[in-house]
């Protein structure tokens, strides 16, 4: 169980964004992925999680063993919490619902609708539902905007968790999560106007 | 029973259908008002329960 | 005392809770009569047959239709101006109640314009008009359903029965210059009436009752079962959060 | 209140929702008329008016949400409230912006479709004029249809729910002045209440629609 | 599966958009034809079978978007493309459900809606016989034109556009079995091509669908 | 100019949330709003703007002073950065566009349509819109999600600024912005059953 990403780039609006990105994440452990705003970290993520092709370079992990988290939740608001997780848990093919909840410290909240959330509380349901899909590689976009102290520390708890399991995670953030984790910073590899000439879509047109 | 002659089909059909609309709208809203003052006591005999609880 | 002692939850069913008995009791009563001595013991029309007997549904219910729009319309004024819950939810209340009653006008409409008229519809400016209000209704219920917070939605409907009722009424007479001439006077009804007065009179007076007190009678009962259902909503609102 | 204007215009041509589509649904519903009546071109001609103001009814219908459901998905909504512009200005303005990209494109496409549906001569004046007076009506209606149901999710089929019952005199009054004029028959008196009714929804639907919003935005 | 299949008709029928409102938009239809074309018996009874077919057609059109849009916006689109369920089949379950809550309830009332038009009498069982057989492909076309149009801002008016054109044969055939079967035709030949249509995109719009959507997600 | 609260109760979903909320903010100063997910900040923030009722109390400040700024940036996605800035510039009356871009590094992406913004600079273009619509009272939901390290300074030199030229701001937040201000917790208010009986709407049924 591993990922690694070998000269990888990956482009948005059909142009690259990163060039020649390698790195790799082993079983247990945890990578950060740092970068100031509008360097490329959604756009390599999507990448990784197959929902966009690289323009060049090699992805190593099976797609059936990621889960990835958004900043959207995919939460619906006419559910209630744990009709939410319930639902993820069926499509992932089980998953203990109860237990995600309590790990998150939603079980008082699971009978109310998501749209009567408050930001941290939609938010710390996402985050269950990585609990309830089981899968081994965590892919996690900003995952704690709007959680306070506590929560993050809750969110610590489950990374933690996840990776003595031996899953595996790459976060992008700007925040500091609260436990140690390699970081790798995306700055370094930002798309120079050589690197364009690298297929992606509007090449032919330069 | 009055003899309702050519016309028995119609006179019977409205009223059928009326008294089937009026059984179901009265048997709606018994049942969901039965069952609304049975949650309503179960709702209520559990805060009665905390409100012990916390003194 | 004030009417307006009523607003209060808790007063408002301790009330409803002594008057419904008898309400019902006379609800059923005022229908049995009626309708047993409409349909058993009333002659048959000279021109009508025994479809005359449908009067006895239609009329009644034809009304309390229009009469259940009018009391949501009340309703909702007095939640918009004095804010008294119970009003709203009364309204809520009546809606389904206003589209069973529109349901049976529409079909003991239908099954009667079939032997009279040949045809189970036709675009007459009553029948027509009777359509759009079933049409309000339906919305009606629909926005009531949509919003969650009861009390935005308390407000919304509110607004939608208040501009509604000004558009009913303007259809209502645009209906009426629409279909002018173009439909050849198939309201048989209204000379009727007054023609064979006495004999159906005194049965339809009384299934007009029963209607008017089995309107009343759903109105105040689905009214407590809606004050429950927010009380209820309110405790576990609480509960959650003070857990 | 020019640069709300301005902007809805700017986003209706530019988010590619505007003029076109609305067009496009009407050209859409003239031209399944004939496939689901049959072609016969005498029964067509017959109905043409009438087709043409259903069509130009849910092209608006259909376009409503528009209005206000993206103002409030990014918060703008929300902000306006806040902002110096009273809000009964603002919906008007959004109404107008709605008129103008929408129903105005309508108009002036209809006599073009009524070609299509075999419309009789006399009947193309009537029609421009009759949705000339009555498509602002239809606006303005909408906006309060759209205020009432801003904020529920997939607002869009209950809002076509509500607001077509308020539709109906404008619909009469309009489809009676294309199709007395497509016979030939005098039509000033139905133009007359037409112009009345949306004289009237011009003057007062705005207020009504900004102490919706208000309690929506509750 | 099944929890797809479930969730999606709990939210119909929670959130309010789904039986409900399809069927209601279908009423409306019906109450507007007679306010546009006018109450003339004759002619509303010669219209009626296409004007069923056409009001059953704009009600489905109306409620595609529901079929994805509302997954795409809160980002469940993303999770379920990236989970272990095959897209294809997602996308033919999403048309399954919308045909449950949507198309199901049209065919079931469109008899009595029937009444309203005058149809006449023959035709009550071949509208309602050629809805059944015709609807499931409205509703799989339907789940295509939405997965080309997800993610577009206001997609709704461009998916009806692009969807339409799809949608035309199964209208004239489905359309042209109700109106023989309403004046006493024999209308088996075209009923067996609607069948052949509807069976056709069945078996494969789903594979279209989902090519589609990955292409969309991108 | 000053931003008083007196004895405030709010209320969310027909039920009150926070109680007995008193606090003032001075021309010049800013204020931190603190407090755990769900305890009713969100709330607070949009009753002060004058989005929805108080349940009891009073607010002191004219709602036309109030620039409000939520967690949704009222973007529009088909516009360009400086298309949906001089909107707000419009309709507020003035303001100056460039100086509002230039102030969040936003020169270089003003032509980019606010679709292909990224997370970070999406938000960057919300707290802009504060500078064009020239109001003394700021009051911000969690201003900083999302944001890098050189944007959140960014942000505090801006609010700085505004404090500076005699303005004040009310902030919701969890994280750290990098200035000195007041901290006002929220969890010390949180509505207690008793409370409850004050008039929110669900208080005839309890
Ligand atoms: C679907 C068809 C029909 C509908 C929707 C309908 C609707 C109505 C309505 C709304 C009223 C009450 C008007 C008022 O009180 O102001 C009414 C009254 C009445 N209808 Fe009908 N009607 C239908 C068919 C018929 C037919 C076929 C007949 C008989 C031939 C009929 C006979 C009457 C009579 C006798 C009254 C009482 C008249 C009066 O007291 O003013 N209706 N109908
Ligand atoms: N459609 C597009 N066309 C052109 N450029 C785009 C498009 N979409 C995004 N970009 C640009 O691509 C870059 C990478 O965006 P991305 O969302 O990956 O950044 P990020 O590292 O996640 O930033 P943040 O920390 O702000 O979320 C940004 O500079 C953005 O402006
Ligand atoms: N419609 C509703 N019905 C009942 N409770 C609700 C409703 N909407 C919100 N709440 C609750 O009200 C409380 C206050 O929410 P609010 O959004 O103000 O919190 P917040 O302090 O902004 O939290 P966060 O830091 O997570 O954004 C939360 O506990 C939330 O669950
Ligand atoms: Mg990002
Ligand atoms: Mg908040």
């Amino acid at each position: 169980m591993m990922l690694r990403v070998k000269d990888l780039t990956v482009a948005r609006g059909g142009l690259p964004v990163l060039a020649g990105v390698s790195f790799s994440v082993d079983a247990g452990q945890a990578v950060m992925l740092r970068g100031p705003n509008g360097s490329g970290k959604t756009t390599l993520l999507r990448t990784i999680a197959r929902l966009q092709d690289p323009v060049a370079g090699q992805i190593e992990c099976d797609p059936d063993q990621v889960a990835y988290a958004a900043h959207s939740d995919g939460l619906k608001s006419m559910l209630s919490a744990r009709e939410n997780l319930r639902f993820w848990a069926d499509v992932y093919g089980g998953g203990d619902v109860e237990a995600a909840l309590e790990a998150f410290e939603l079980s008082r909240l699971a009978e109310r609708m998501a749209a009567h959330l408050s930001a941290g509380q939609r938010r710390r349901l996402g985050l269950a539902r990585l609990l309830v899909v089981k899968r081994p590689i965590w892919i996690l976009d900003e995952p704690t905007v709007s959680l306070d102290e506590a929560s993050v520390a809750l969110f610590a708890n489950g990374v933690k968790a996840h990776l003595a399991t031996g899953g595996l995670a790459l976060i992008a953030t700007h925040l500091d999560l609260g436990f140690a984790a390699e970081r790798f910073d995306v700055s370094a590899y930002r798309a120079t106007a050589e690197a364009v000439g690298l297929g992606a879509s509007d090449e032919a047109f330069l | 029973m009055p003899d309702l002659g050519k016309y028995a089909a119609e006179v019977l059909s409205a009223y059928g259908a009326t008294c089937v609309v009026l059984c179901v709208l009265v048997a709606a809203t018994l049942w969901q008002g039965r069952k609304v003052r049975a949650e309503l006591a179960q709702v209520e005999k559990n805060q009665d329960g905390k409100g012990a609880q916390d003194g | 005392m004030s009417i307006w002692e009523y607003a209060n939850p808790v007063k408002f069913l301790r009330l409803s809770e002594r008057v419904l008995p008898a309400l019902w009791v006379i609800s059923f009563a005022c229908l049995a009569i009626g309708l047993i001595w409409g349909f058993f013991f009333t002659p048959d029309d000279f021109r009508q047959g025994s479809t005359v007997k449908i009067i006895y549904l239609h009329v009644p219910s034809a009304l309390m239709a229009i009469n259940a729009w009018f009391m949501m319309l009340v309703a909702s004024l007095i939640w918009l101006i004095r804010r008294h819950h119970v009003s709203a939810l009364a309204a809520k209340a009546a809606a389904p109640v206003g589209i069973a009653m529109t349901l049976i006008a529409l079909i003991t409409g239908a099954v009667w314009g079939q032997p009279m008229w040949g045809t189970w519809w036709v675009w007459d400016p009553r029948l027509t008009s009777f359509l759009i209000l079933f049409l309000f209704y339906i919305g009606y219920v629909a926005l009531w359903s949509a919003v969650d917070d009861p009390d935005s939605a308390a407000d919304l409907t509110s607004m939608l029965c208040i501009v509604g009722s000004v558009f009913a009424v303007l259809s209502r007479y645009a209906v009426n210059f629409w279909n002018q001439g173009l439909h050849q006077g198939a309201s048989l009804s209204l000379d009727k009436e007054t023609n064979v007065a006495n004999v159906f009179y005194h049965p339809l007076l009384f299934s007009i009752a029963g209607f008017v007190c089995l309107f009343l009678a759903l109105v105040l009962y689905r009214t407590g079962t809606e004050i429950r259902r927010r009380r209820m909503r309110a405790l576990m609102a609480r509960e959650v959060r003070h857990a | 209140m020019r640069a709300l204007l301005l902007r809805d215009l700017i986003l209706a041509i530019r988010a590619g929702g505007g003029f076109g589509l609305g067009l496009a649904f009407f050209l859409i519903v003239v031209v399944l008329v004939p496939f689901s009546v049959g072609p016969a071109p005498e029964l067509l001609s017959r109905i043409a008016a009438g087709a043409l103001w259903l069509g130009a009814l849910l092209a608006c219908l259909l376009s409503l949400d528009r209005i206000l459901a993206l103002d409030w998905e990014d918060g703008t909504l929300d902000l306006l409230a806040t902002s110096p512009l009273p809000l009964e200005a603002a919906l008007a303005i959004k109404a107008l912006a709605h008129w103008l990209t929408t129903a105005l494109p309508l108009v002036v496409a209809a006599p073009l479709f009524g070609v299509l549906l075999n419309l009789p001569a006399p009947g193309f004046f009537w029609l421009t004029v009759s949705l000339l007076v009555g498509t602002p009506a239809l606006s303005i209606i909408g906006a309060f249809g759209a205020a009432l149901t801003v904020g529920l999710k997939r607002g869009g089929l209950l809002l076509s729910l509500l607001v077509v019952p308020l539709y109906v005199p404008t619909l009469i009054f309009g489809a009676e002045v294309a199709r007395r004029g497509a016979e030939g028959l005098d039509a000033t008196g139905p133009l007359a209440m037409l112009g009345g009714i949306t004289a009237g929804t011009i003057a007062l639907m705005p207020f009504a629609s900004a102490a919706v919003l208000r309690m929506a935005l509750k």
